[in-house]
């Protein structure tokens, strides 16, 4: 087995992408990702491949389009503010069909908000926070591990769907170390080949490229709208990815992500401790969302407590999983437990929630209700400083 | 145009980057033996006297820790 | 015997535009193919192409192209340039693509030195929206967000600028000039332009811009005789013609004439 | 055994490498690893901390609330180290820097001199790594026995001219351990 | 009754706000919606009002925040790649809790995509496309009316809640032409003090404002945003309007917002004439949406049909809704028809989609599964233009 | 008896700032709030403060404030401003802020002739996320994504951007000056700069910036001293102190020195 | 009463401003009215078409799809035009431009010599308005009977010294109609 | 030098801006009759036999749609 090497979540995107064949990195800083684009370039400038910082996270998303349009592997990262600014890049990349990899590493929201983690962005990255219909697969480490593999093979799904890939991450993940086994790298002439993108036309003899997302015919680009979703219909028969972990024996499934994932994992473990059985379900692919394992869950009349590090947002998908299912809602009742701002849940709280659920002293979560049941736990991701 | 003059150094303000040091032109200040309750090494007068309220080294004080008197009919032309 | 000595270049591909009559793209059109024609670039030359008027113009050259965002076709080109550094890279831009929504970009890229050539085209007003002030527009004239003209005074509106004049401040620039299709004569020193910047892109010296005064008949509200009197008794005054900078190795002395003048440009 | 730390102490006392070593070492003895600091805007001063786990199963949440152990480092950071200290914890203390006893009674309380052990070696900067020997040897989750070899991998060719007054700094803490 | 004046839509928006009070504009050119800015532009200057022409839509949502800031009815509109643009503006003017109006008429996305009609910025707007949990109200006018009504009460509700209100319109809205009563002028002086804005603290003796939406303390940080959800929670109970028509003697609901809303009255209307009884419910609030309303149709076993320009977005609104009910998803099915790409449907295609939902001949929506029937029918929205 | 000479402004809050030692945001902060004082605006004033090191700026400063969006802080400025006509506008940003996600809005405003004041703290990289490469870092001069300095050439970094005298080419501006707080003389010339901006603004000219060579310790990697000496050794030389462009009503001669000999700063 | 018409023709032919007339004509009389016209990305040439729907009670969709009342105004526009057409249309045409004869035979069609009556009155620009007056009399969607009145608030006082004309092209459109 | 020449104009393509004909030092060109079928009215030679071979016509052309020829031997110094 290859060494075991102690890295940043950070810096395990990155080593994970360069693995992947990653010739073209273009980002911007900002907190609590910067380690990234420094990693990037002490180690692109040297084997003279594609490192710039950019102007703007705007520039750096153009920069990723024309390089990816190129045929690059090519890749940005940023923070939420700075993927926010991504959002107009993002939605011509899924227009014009371009692979690339997109992180975000997600910090507390909304506006200026925090630096601390948090996973406010869910729905910015899972329904297309930029203009039209699009989606893109969304993938979520949970650990410097996941950093790594998940991002050497966005960088495939990319390819192979012709789509950006994000790989959605929050602070505690990226600044976390842990010990990680690195995949090989990849031989860059192994890359599949990309006849549509631009460059050496002449040689190749084909037809001229036009890497473009306009058409101002709409029977058209209905068509190509249409199009691309039967694409993103395979995506979800073929790339969903989730992890369940207990799930049969217990009554209550903990659903949550990334670091919530892990969060929710403890509490699991206590409750194991006190001899109560909690299950976890952990999605990997937050687009396509495992649906239908929640409707399989709902259908056996299972409940849900989702964990979240923001008000409310991957519950609705849990929701819509249960409505899949067959049975009413108060079959398989769906709650919430959040900590948002920098706040990380806890083991402790969550097993707390989860002994309120299954006592029935909570209230299932309301979309537009805001029938939340929010901690007001202690504050260990506090950044006060003496003096003020 | 000198007067005779005098500093207050605010030592728990100052956090002892020591540039009004190497700004006072009558080496009135020098850096404590002493860290102030967050760890910093502050300015103090270790010449006071020979302060002429040049206010140099309020000029340059990053965190205007300092304050500078000029101590009337001290003229010294 | 007869010989074509003008022609329809080869990289151009030979279709009925969708510009107005008299519109000053199709002429750049035709200089940009003729000099890719020239330098036998047809195979490896990649136009990005603006959101603007020019949205079209994939439609027009006969080389692979990249469409990108508005206004953020310089931050595209250095990706693509930067990919394929072998290949002509030739970066299209409008007066509101360009020194408008995409002002960081141009600056940036023409500060780092990105190695591709822009085609600035400068119709002082928003071709495609339909005749909005451009950051280009001049003083006075009208534009449906300006409709008692251009005023930068109680309005705010601020002053045409001078992209060449400013970007000639960033050392990464090595080439910028201002041509005009105003007339044969100009259309042949712009190609002249053209043609030197391309050959130092291809030579890999640093950022080079070639802006061309254009007329928009349409959005002037003028025929398309009377615009290219009004881009000689108006714009050009405004907008001065020559080599605004020239840093090239075949070029001998630098020229920066046109700058120290527009400094003082306030007083104008 | 899983052995959750949390380690405080003022910025540029070398939590951050503390916390580093600890886990590189802990990774070299073959255990999970995780290393959490939490990061903050001001870039000089204020309260540095991590929660910092080994353990020989997968670790579930990186964030450590209950500790088995807490490092304090700087009189400013007692209070925060304690309200993190779970039941029974062992609370080991740079007791040059923190003259304040502790308010809790329920837990461990070990003094180590980081300082003054580390001035006799001759460099406060690894008083760091005196505690580090100290939290090996008052938790028993780390063995140290190969530390000279992983200093190697873990120090850049450049500091391991430096390696030997870390091995004699984490050996007086694991002595000052014993003792305390 | 005061006199119908005949508009177009964007002119509508434009008058409808200057009425309302706003005094300060900033936008960037887009079509379909440039005729917004122009008649601000020439009824703004000659009133010595601020009409500023951005040099992007990010400086103008950011124009807008100090405008806002400083007590202003700030106002920006433009068209989908634009509002994504926006994105991290509206983040930031949510965290703020500053008031102002942001229209949005719509075209095809995504990327550069087309200028025509369109409605897929319906998750854009209701999830905020911009990083963080926040919400905004979100007003959706269904003609030229409504554009002028809803635009001048939205600087009322954001007023009133300290947050921008977004006019989601789309081309078809915009560059229509109907009737319009228009609501008098505001007197400026009648408008609400703003004790939180900036400027003449000196005069006031107030402690001074600061403006911002950065807080670095978790704990803070989460009660700021715990208390704006309680606001939003508020929001949901007063502000959400719909309309809802023939509900009760039909079995089979069309849901659509506005032009889609129109057409499904179109259909409505052909259905009765073939007597087939159908009912239309129409969201005017898309955020707070009518879940309340939709789960209570769905609890009488009532089935749905969602109209939309877009590939699918509301409809998953309604499914949440449903998911309220009680009853499971089959007891009241959710379908979708929607025409995307600048493609308006038409009545006929909306009453054949119906007709085979009452005929059992198609099957619900399926989130994440892209079972969608999407017509193919005769396209009128082409600018295909001669010799291309 | 004695007097006060020197000491503490009444618009700066007495708070100890979260500023590293040494660190020049402090000394800016001081000439501000001492103007805001001589002028007696405190209570007329709104200080727009940038994301940067100085988004504490809105604890010091005892007025009102506005936080916008990183680099968009022109924008809004322009926003308050247009709103405010009367009232003292700050707009304060760093040179990653300014110069460079935020270039169109800082070059937009300028050109509209907006009627506030910036003042551009310029040291030469991030410093609030750790010392990143900005627009105005030194050839050479190291950072974390430039680990081996800034390099024109191969990696394609760019040239420091000299933001005054790019200025200086908008006929929108009317006063531009470079100061630096390295020393007592140049923090009062800083302050004379500052002062004259502030009544210009107040008069109603058109937009006035105010650039200020300030260290950062921290992220220069230096002791305070240290960082104070590169300054005057390796920044000033870059960056040329005095008025870069003055056509204010009361100082009579325009100057507009600074320009013509940047624009051949590609040879330098 | 509701009539839906749909208007096609080559740009600058004045299909806007025709549509714009008719729908001001009619909401004077009292009809809700509806006028939608297809925008396109170029800025001259291609083909002007408008949906335009008068009623005398809410109008649902403003898209025109079958169409009672169809105006060509340009041989362009005669296929797209004939496409939109419901069952048992009107289509008007203008006969000095549209030379061809529809396909569809189920439609009634009605040739407006509208540039030759509007030259006759002295400006072709006003073909439209002669399609106006035609379009009024064969559908009796609208009475026109005001339409002096009308027109001196439809036009804006700079242009009020070309209503004289704008009239006759209506009354020659009228008469048109009746005889064609 | 100037040449004899010839042009060749494609009615189709022309877009009828005429800015070839105030460019023609020669007066060759001039506007058409009759419009092309976009409803353009093209530039035509009413003078081919002036033509000088020198281009200016193409080179103000936006619409490419002028092709000019050097008759050999055409030369007239
Ligand atoms: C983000 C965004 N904003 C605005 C637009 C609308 N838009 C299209 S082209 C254009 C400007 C065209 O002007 P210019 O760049 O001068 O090109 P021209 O048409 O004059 O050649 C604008 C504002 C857009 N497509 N995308
Ligand atoms: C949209 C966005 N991008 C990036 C950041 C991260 N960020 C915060 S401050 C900063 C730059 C700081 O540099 P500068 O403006 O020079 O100010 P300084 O700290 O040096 O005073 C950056 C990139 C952000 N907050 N928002
Ligand atoms: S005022 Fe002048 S002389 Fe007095 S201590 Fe300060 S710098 Fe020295
Ligand atoms: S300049 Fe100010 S902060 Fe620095 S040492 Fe002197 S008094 Fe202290
Ligand atoms: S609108 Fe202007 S720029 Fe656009 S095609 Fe027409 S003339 Fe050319
Ligand atoms: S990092 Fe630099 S700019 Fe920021 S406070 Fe410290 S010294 Fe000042
Ligand atoms: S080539 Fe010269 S002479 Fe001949 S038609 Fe053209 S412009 Fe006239
Ligand atoms: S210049 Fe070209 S398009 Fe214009 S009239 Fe002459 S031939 Fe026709
Ligand atoms: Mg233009
Ligand atoms: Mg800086």
């Amino acid at each position: 087995m290859p060494e075991k090497v102690l890295m940043k979540g950070n810096e395990a995107i990155a080593e994970g992408a360069l693995r992947a064949g990653c010739t073209a990195y273009f980002g911007y800083p900002i907190t609590p990702q910067s380690e990234l684009p420094a990693y990037m370039a002490k180690h692109m400038l040297p084997r003279h491949l594609t490192f710039v910082q950019a102007e703007s996270e705007v520039a750096a998303i153009n920069m990723v389009y024309g390089a990816a349009a190129a045929g690059a592997r090519a890749m940005t990262s940023s923070s939420s503010p700075g993927v926010s600014l991504k959002q107009e890049g993002i939605s011509y990349l899924c227009g014009a069909d371009l692979p690339c990899v997109i992180v975000n590493v997600q910090r507390s929201g909304p506006g200026l908000g925090g630096i601390s983690p948090a996973q406010g962005d869910y729905f910015q990255a899972t329904r297309g926070g930029g203009h039209g219909d699009y989606y893109h697969i969304v993938l979520a480490p949970k650990d410097v591990q996941e950093c790594a593999d998940l991002t050497f093979e966005a960088f495939d799904l990319a390819d192979k769907w012709r789509m950006p890939v994000m790989i959605l991450a929050d602070g505690l993940i990226g600044q976390m170390m842990e010990g990680v086994v690195l995949p090989p790298a990849r031989d860059l002439a192994s890359l599949p080949a990309k006849p549509w993108a631009v460059g050496h036309q002449g040689k190749s003899g084909r037809p001229f490229n036009h890497v473009s997302s306009i058409n101002l015919v709409p029977d058209e680009l209905e068509k190509s709208v249409n199009d691309r979703f039967e694409r993103y219909k395979a995506i979800a028969e073929s790339e969903v990815r989730s992890v369940s972990t207990n799930c049969d024996k217990a009554d209550l499934i903990l659903v949550g992500y990334g670091t919530s994932s892990r969060v929710a994992g403890g509490a699991m473990a206590l409750a194991k401790a006190e001899g109560i059985e909690l299950g976890l379900f952990r999605p990997t692919t937050l687009w396509p969302f495992p649906y239908a394992e929640i409707a399989e869950f709902a259908a056996k009349g299972k409940k849900f407590l989702c964990v979240e590090m923001s008000m409310g947002q991957m519950v609705e998908d849990v929701l819509l999983g249960v409505g899949m299912s067959g049975v009413s809602g108060d079959a398989a009742p769906v709650h919430f437990f959040g900590r948002l701002g920098g706040n990380i849940p806890n083991e402790d709280e969550v097993l707390a929630a989860a002994k309120d659920v299954l006592a029935g002293r909570s209230k299932p979560h309301r979309i537009g209700f805001a029938d939340r049941s929010l901690g007001s736990g202690r504050n260990l991701g506090s950044n006060r400083s003496r003096g003020q | 145009m000198a007067f005779k003059g005098r500093v207050e150094i605010d030592r728990e303000r100052c956090k002892g980057c020591l540039l009004c040091i190497r700004s006072c032109p009558t080496d009135v200040l020098a850096v404590a033996a002493e860290p102030n309750s967050w760890g910093y090494y502050p300015a103090e007068q270790i010449a006071q006297e020979k302060c002429i309220a040049c206010g140099n080294c309020f000029a340059v004080c990053p965190d205007v820790a300092i304050t500078v008197f000029k101590i009337d009919g001290g003229n010294n032309a | 015997m007869e010989t074509a000595t003008y022609k329809h270049p080869a990289s151009l591909v030979p279709l009925q535009t969708k510009y107005c009559p008299g519109c000053g793209h199709g002429v750049i059109h035709r200089l940009i193919t003729e000099i890719i024609d020239e330098l036998g670039l047809q195979g490896s030359s990649i136009v990005l192409n603006p959101v603007g008027c020019s949205i079209w113009a994939d439609l027009y050259f006969g080389t692979d192209s990249v469409q990108p965002a508005h206004g953020r076709t310089p931050a595209a080109a250095t990706g693509v340039k930067r990919v394929l550094k072998d290949h002509l890279v030739v970066c299209y831009q409008g007066d509101g693509d360009l020194a408008a929504i995409g002002t960081a970009e141009i600056i940036h890229a023409a500060n780092r030195g990105e190695k591709f050539t822009t085609i600035f085209v400068n119709n002082a007003i928003y071709g495609m929206t339909g005749g909005q002030m451009a950051p280009t527009t001049l003083i006075g004239q009208k534009a449906t967000t300006a409709p008692e003209g251009r005023d930068p005074g109680e309005a705010g509106m601020g002053y045409p600028i001078r992209v060449c004049e400013m970007l000639a401040t960033l050392e990464g620039t090595r080439y910028l000039a201002r041509g005009s299709v105003d007339s044969p004569a100009n259309v042949r020193k712009t190609k002249q332009y053209i043609k030197k910047a391309f050959e130092a892109q291809m030579r890999g010296e640093g950022f080079t811009l070639v802006e061309i005064l254009s007329p928009c008949p349409t959005n002037w509200s003028m025929k398309p005789n009377e615009a290219v009197d009004w881009m000689v008794e108006a714009m050009v005054p405004v907008f001065p013609l020559g080599e605004i900078k020239n840093l090239l190795a075949t070029d001998g002395v630098a020229k920066a004439g046109g700058v120290a003048g527009t400094a003082a440009g306030g007083k104008k | 055994m899983t052995e959750k730390t949390f380690m405080a102490g003022f910025g540029g006392q070398g939590i951050i490498s503390m916390g580093q070593a600890w886990i590189y070492a802990a990774m070299k003895e073959g255990l999970e690893v995780t290393f959490f600091p939490f990061y903050g805007a001001e870039k000089r001063g204020g309260v540095a901390r991590a929660s910092v786990i080994v353990s020989d199963h997968e670790i579930a949440s990186p964030l450590v609330t209950k500790a088995h152990s807490v490092v304090v480092m700087s009189s400013d950071s007692l209070a925060i180290g304690e309200a993190v200290a779970g039941p029974k914890a062992l609370l080991l203390v740079n007791s040059d820097l923190v003259k304040a006893s502790p308010a809790r009674s329920d837990i461990r309380v070990l003094r180590i001199p980081c300082n003054s052990l580390a001035e006799k070696i001759g460099d406060v900067k690894i008083a760091n790594m005196v505690m580090m020997g100290a939290l090996a040897e008052a938790t028993g989750a780390l063995k140290l026995d190969t530390i000279a070899k992983v200093f190697e991998s873990f120090f850049p060719p450049s500091k391991h001219s430096f390696i030997p007054k870390n091995l004699q700094a984490v050996e007086a803490g694991r002595r000052a351990a014993r003792e305390a």
